[in-house]
């Protein structure tokens, strides 16, 4: 069995390769790329909201089209090829085995194929820049009938309308979808029927546990949109009037099947962020999770509850003027669970021994920017206050505070965690310090001051804003300017992780087995893991938060310690 | 290696791997055709006159491919059977009768389509679109999409069970017998549901 | 500097003062979190060389200070929904159309804002309505009446937002939409398109222009004087 | 190669994984957590008649075939579904097995029918209650 892996080709060691660690490295060096991309977009429109018609250094001129499909791609990459990949696939990949005591995933070749549909998903949204008439521009949210038009504006030819930049992005969506529902199969067979002995439930870390419900609430929430991403790709290539209101069709349809799955979608990337925090927070806190057993039940509770409250993003859509009533009750009531689990991380740190190590200093980051985020939920979530505030710059700053700290504070906190595990290196702490405050710093002042614009009227997705004599005049235009000039330097502080990783990566220290001193599994192995993670297999005695036990003599007791003394 | 992998190990819930991934498959499938079928639902209660073109579908060919995939599901079932006892011949000869079944669903499938496309009901149907009836068109878009969606499922469990029918030959994978009759059930369920919804209900 | 642009409608106070309650609310939540975020840093830091305690949370004593705070906020969230009710049931139900109101119709159109004045029948829907399709072009209200609008899209999805009045509606091509707003101060105000629709979807801008009622009916008059309709029949 | 008794008679190879993890006989072990769900494979004893289950099932579809002729049309609608719905039920106990498996499969699938069954809900009076005549002046 063993020595099938030993001697192997270049290609399918590091390529196509079926296991599970270098997949989820595959999946999070595409990720970084895909970032790359988004990144660039965003500072390319960023930049002509600041200086409107002036050339943009690196681009040249932006028009209005293009500023459209920026906008666009800017949000879904960030949602579907960052989000996802980085923090569902590959801590899943990478951790879920390792953590949970096995030697691969369940199904080793259907996750190989899941990167790789993955990876020509990307392919086929970068190629939809590069099509006659460019991406496609009508918001990440593909509202038809506009996203529909493609049948209409290339009659009758089948083949410029299936290569038109809308055709390509829903079959991108399509191709992502199929490998993300692939990954999460994997998950969730991989963490039912692979556990070490004894790991029973109430022992495997909260993070296994939130990136399977992730996958489950990603796995029911999504069906419906793949049967409606069919449904758009046939109304723009073979002229059907699934979405058409003229064709007896209609577009309200669309809505509400794109957000009962795009807000689940939402906890799919925010649960495997807030596991990454379960992690990290006992072991810099020297102190078991508060209330582990509770922090699973509210996850379960607000998995229930995401296909509940999808309709707010439609409240001045012209829904039912009742079920916004219903729909607004449900979302007040998804903010208990995740206030929960907060506040859970939170009372971990009371009486705790704090080390304010960079994985903790992440973690602490990403709690006090997504409060921030969370509470100005409250505003939107409340339909009333959201007639106004919808589709404003409140709204952008909202969703900006809390899926940046979820997805790139969260990502970097398991990065700077788990990088001596995954390379058998050290990173370099004062480099790390230096990139989280200046990304904390100028991430706040990207976003802080569009909180104001957004209350002044201004509304998202336009390029130039002098026709509007209500939000054109100062101080907004300066806001916009700070915002644009501190996104230009969160963007470039990145290059200071990117130095650190490659220089550490290529000459770091050597790191020690369990560095941090914590005590769930994957610390148990080498750093980084073999081929099989263990040899000998552990056998799990204990639950995944044992530090300081009155009893032991260390302030950690790892899992498979069979006795304390 | 071999025997630390014995018995360092043991699944918590006690389900075969294949089979575990199986129903976790089938859940995200019936999402998608529960979706499917809800939006044909929602137009079916708003648009009354889809009624007079459901009419139009031929209730004894959807009728006969009904008891084709009911018996189709039987023989497979006996195939699992069979694969329980070991017996390679008799597996063989179920999983035939079985393809044997969904050949004859796309047969029957494809003389309904031809009938349908005749008298002028396509996809986008512009014979009525030019008529000015737009609803009725959506009524056969909706029907092909479904129809169609699941038809390109029988077509996969049909090359599933053949690759199994190939492997089964060496009495290899008979484990497998059973992971693709659960796919050719969750086809069949489908299909219960969608033969009401696009014959019966007028 | 204020927060929000200036309010000139009826209903549009209601919108501030909630955004204020629910900023006491929030506010309250922020501080309270940071410092249960912040002292535990400074207090139990490991350079005070004590060991950590072992609480696993499970205990009655120590869960219940979560148990509180997680009642706070659900009460904190019905007050927000029991105030806020009131004033969605009176945004979005229309008010009967009675004698001093003015009922328009208001079409989406890629990209322009189409106004149709109801003729002097005072009914949408008849011969003598007057359209007026024009880019930049305003729509006449009166100052102090209710103005019902149906709202309506010939093509892709639009919004209409009048910040002014703290009112927005998404058209969605397909179904009418009926809104209403009663502005009280005469003046121009921009009419915006929330919802991107396309490459001109910055330009689409229009203007609601509200008059005194003197003056509505001199425009009123003279509009329909000039498109008048030579069959009066319906 | 390790082999492990799936269920009586059937030899299963480690093909679908490598590694620990595949199923093999239960091995009671001390911690109770461990037995949580009765064990499907020592379940399957007995033979079931499946062809008596091919004719139940025949028989409902001719139920459903004829009842629209016998009933007034809301009734027949009513009763034409609550057919397909046992037939689906009969369906997934019997030929797929659902009652040897252990319950969370049971509760899995009643989770996508409850969950489709929301969808529904919430768009239900979005789309159905838009004016019946939806053709639109342009």
């Amino acid at each position: 069995m063993e020595n099938l892996h030993q001697n192997k080709s270049f290609w399918s060691k590091y390529v196509f390769s079926t296991d599970h660690k270098t997949i989820g490295t595959q999946y999070m060096i595409m990720g970084m790329i895909m970032a790359g991309v988004g990144g660039y977009l965003a500072y390319v429109f960023r930049y002509n909201l600041a200086f409107p018609g002036k050339s943009i250094p690196f681009y040249g001129m932006l028009g209005p089209q293009a500023y459209n499909a920026f906008v666009t791609i800017h949000g879904m990459i960030m949602v579907f090829w960052v989000g996802m990949p980085v923090l569902l696939s590959a801590l899943g990949n990478y951790l879920i085995p390792i953590m949970i005591g096995s030697d691969d995933m369940a199904f080793p070749t259907v996750n190989m194929l899941s990167f790789w549909i993955f990876a020509v998903s990307a392919l086929v949204l970068i190629a939809s820049f590069f099509v006659p008439g460019g991406a496609f521009g009508g918001g990440w949210t593909m509202y038809p009938p506009f996203s529909a038009q493609g049948y209409v504006n290339h009659n009758p030819n089948f083949f410029t309308a299936l290569f038109s930049g809308t055709s390509l992005l829903i079959l991108a969506v399509a191709l992502e979808l199929v490998a993300m529902l692939m990954g999460g199969i994997n998950f969730l067979v991989t963490t039912i029927n692979k556990r070490a002995k004894g790991m029973t439930p109430w022992r495997i870390p909260v993070i296994i546990w939130f990136i399977n419900i992730a996958a489950v609430i990603f796995m029911f929430s999504v069906g419906p949109l793949v049967a409606g991403a069919f449904m758009l790709l046939f109304d723009n290539v073979l002229g059907t009037g699934f979405y058409d209101p003229h064709r007896g069709g209609d577009p309200m349809l669309w809505e509400h099947l794109f957000w009962f799955f795009g807000h689940p979608e939402v906890y799919v990337l925010l649960l495997p962020s807030l596991g990454v925090l379960a992690e990290i927070v006992p072991v810099f806190s020297r102190k078991p999770l508060f209330a582990y057993k509770t922090v699973i039940y509210l996850a379960l509770l607000s998995a229930f509850l995401s296909v509940l409250v999808w309709a707010h993003h439609q409240f001045v859509a012209g829904i039912d003027p009742r079920m916004a009533t219903f729909f607004s009750i449900g979302t007040i009531l998804i903010s208990i669970p995740f206030a929960g689990i907060f506040l859970s991380y939170m009372a971990t740190l009371w009486g705790g021994s704090i080390r304010m190590k960079l994985p903790m200093l992440w973690a602490i980051g990403f709690i006090g920017l997504f409060l921030v985020g969370g509470l100005t939920g409250l505003f939107l979530g409340s339909n009333t206050f959201d007639i106004y505030a919808h589709d404003t710059y409140f709204v952008v700053a909202h969703f900006h505070y809390t899926l940046f700290p979820d997805i790139f504070f969260g990502f970097f906190a398991a990065f700077y965690y788990w990088f001596p595990k995954f390379t058998g290196k050290e990173l370099n702490a004062k480099l790390g310090k230096w990139h989280f405050w200046l990304t904390f710093i100028f991430f706040n002042g990207v976003f802080f001051l569009l909180f104001f614009n957004g209350l002044a009227g201004q509304h998202r997705r336009i390029n130039d804003y002098s026709s509007f004599s209500l939000i054109s005049r100062e101080p907004y235009q300066t806001f916009e300017q700070i915002a644009t000039v501190c996104a230009i330097g969160l963007m470039l502080s990145q290059f200071i992780f990117l130095y650190n990783f490659i220089t550490s990566f290529r000459k770091g220290k050597k790191a020690v087995k369990n560095p941090w001193e914590s005590t769930t599994l994957e610390w148990q192995s080498d750093s980084p893991p073999p081929h099989g993670n263990f040899n000998p297999y552990p056998e799990v005695h204990r639950g995944a938060y044992d530090y300081s036990l009155p009893e032991a003599k260390e302030d950690f007791t790892p899992q498979n310690v069979p006795n304390v003394n | 290696m071999e025997t630390q992998q014995n018995h360092l190990t043991i699944p918590i819930i006690k389900i075969p791997q294949g089979r575990l991934g199986m129903w976790v498959l089938i859940a995200g499938e019936l999402v998608i055709f529960g979706g499917l079928i809800c939006f044909y639902l929602l137009n079916r209660i708003r648009y009354p006159h889809w009624g007079d073109m459901a009419a139009h579908t031929n209730t004894f060919i959807g009728a006969l491919n009904t008891v084709v995939l009911l018996v189709s599901s039987y023989t497979v079932v006996r195939a699992h059977q069979a694969a329980l006892k070991m017996d390679v011949a008799k597996v063989r000869l179920w999983l035939s009768c079985t393809l044997l079944g969904g050949i004859l669903f796309l047969v029957d499938k494809s003389i309904e389509y031809a009938h349908e496309i005749s008298e002028g009901f396509t996809f986008t149907s512009p014979k009525l679109v030019a008529a000015g009836d737009h609803v009725g068109s959506l009524f056969w878009s909706y029907y092909y999409i479904m129809t169609g969606l699941h038809g390109a499922h029988v077509l996969a469990g049909m090359t599933v069970m053949l690759i199994i029918l190939i492997q089964t030959r060496k009495g290899k994978n008979m484990h497998r017998v059973e992971l693709a009759g659960m796919y050719w059930h969750m086809v069949d369920l489908i299909w219960i549901f969608l033969f009401p919804l696009l014959y019966i209900a007028k | 500097m204020t927060i929000f642009p200036e309010n000139v409608s009826t209903y549009g106070q209601e919108i501030d003062n909630l955004f204020w309650l629910i900023l006491v609310f929030a506010a309250i939540a922020f501080f309270i979190s940071l410092f249960v975020l912040l002292y535990p840093l400074i207090k139990y830091s490991s350079k005070n060389g004590k060991r950590a305690e072992y609480i696993t949370g499970e205990k009655r004593k120590h869960y219940k200070w979560i148990t509180y705070a997680l009642v706070a906020l659900l009460l904190s969230d019905f007050v927000i929904l029991y105030v806020e009710h009131d004033t969605w049931g009176n945004i979005e139900s229309v008010p009967a159309i009675s004698k001093n109101d003015v009922h328009v119709g208001i079409i989406a159109r890629q990209w322009n804002w189409i106004f149709v004045y109801p003729g002097p029948d005072g009914v949408l829907g008849t011969r003598d309505d007057v359209v007026i399709d024009s880019m930049n072009s305003s729509l006449h209200v009166p100052i102090n009446a209710n103005v019902i609008f149906e709202l309506r899209s010939t093509d892709v999805i639009h919004s209409f937002f009048l910040a002014n009045a703290r009112l927005k509606q998404d058209a969605l091509p397909g179904r009418t939409v009926m809104r209403w707003f009663n502005i009280t101060k005469p003046g121009k105000y921009d009419i915006s398109c929330t919802q991107i629709c396309g490459i001109l979807h910055s330009k689409m801008r229009n203007y609601v222009l509200a008059e005194t009622p003197e003056q509505y009916k001199h425009f009123t008059d003279s509009l329909y004087n000039a498109n008048k309709v030579v069959t009066s029949s319906k | 190669m390790a082999t492990t008794i799936l269920s009586p008679g059937i030899q299963v190879g480690l093909e679908d994984s490598h590694g620990p993890g595949n199923f093999e006989p239960i091995h009671h072990s001390p911690d109770h957590d461990n037995v949580v769900f009765a064990d499907p494979a020592t379940n399957y004893h007995g033979h079931p008649h499946y062809g008596r289950i091919l004719i139940t099932l025949l028989a409902l579809l001719a139920v459903s075939l004829t009842v629209g002729y016998v009933f007034s049309p809301a009734l027949a609608i009513v009763l034409i579904f609550a057919t397909a719905a046992w037939k689906v039920a009969i369906v997934m106990r019997n030929f797929m097995h659902v009652k040897y498996e252990p319950l969370f499969i049971f509760i899995a699938i009643a989770a996508v029918l409850l969950i489709i069954y929301a969808f529904f809900f919430g768009v239900y009076p979005d789309i159905t209650a838009v004016p019946r005549d939806v053709t639109f002046p342009r």
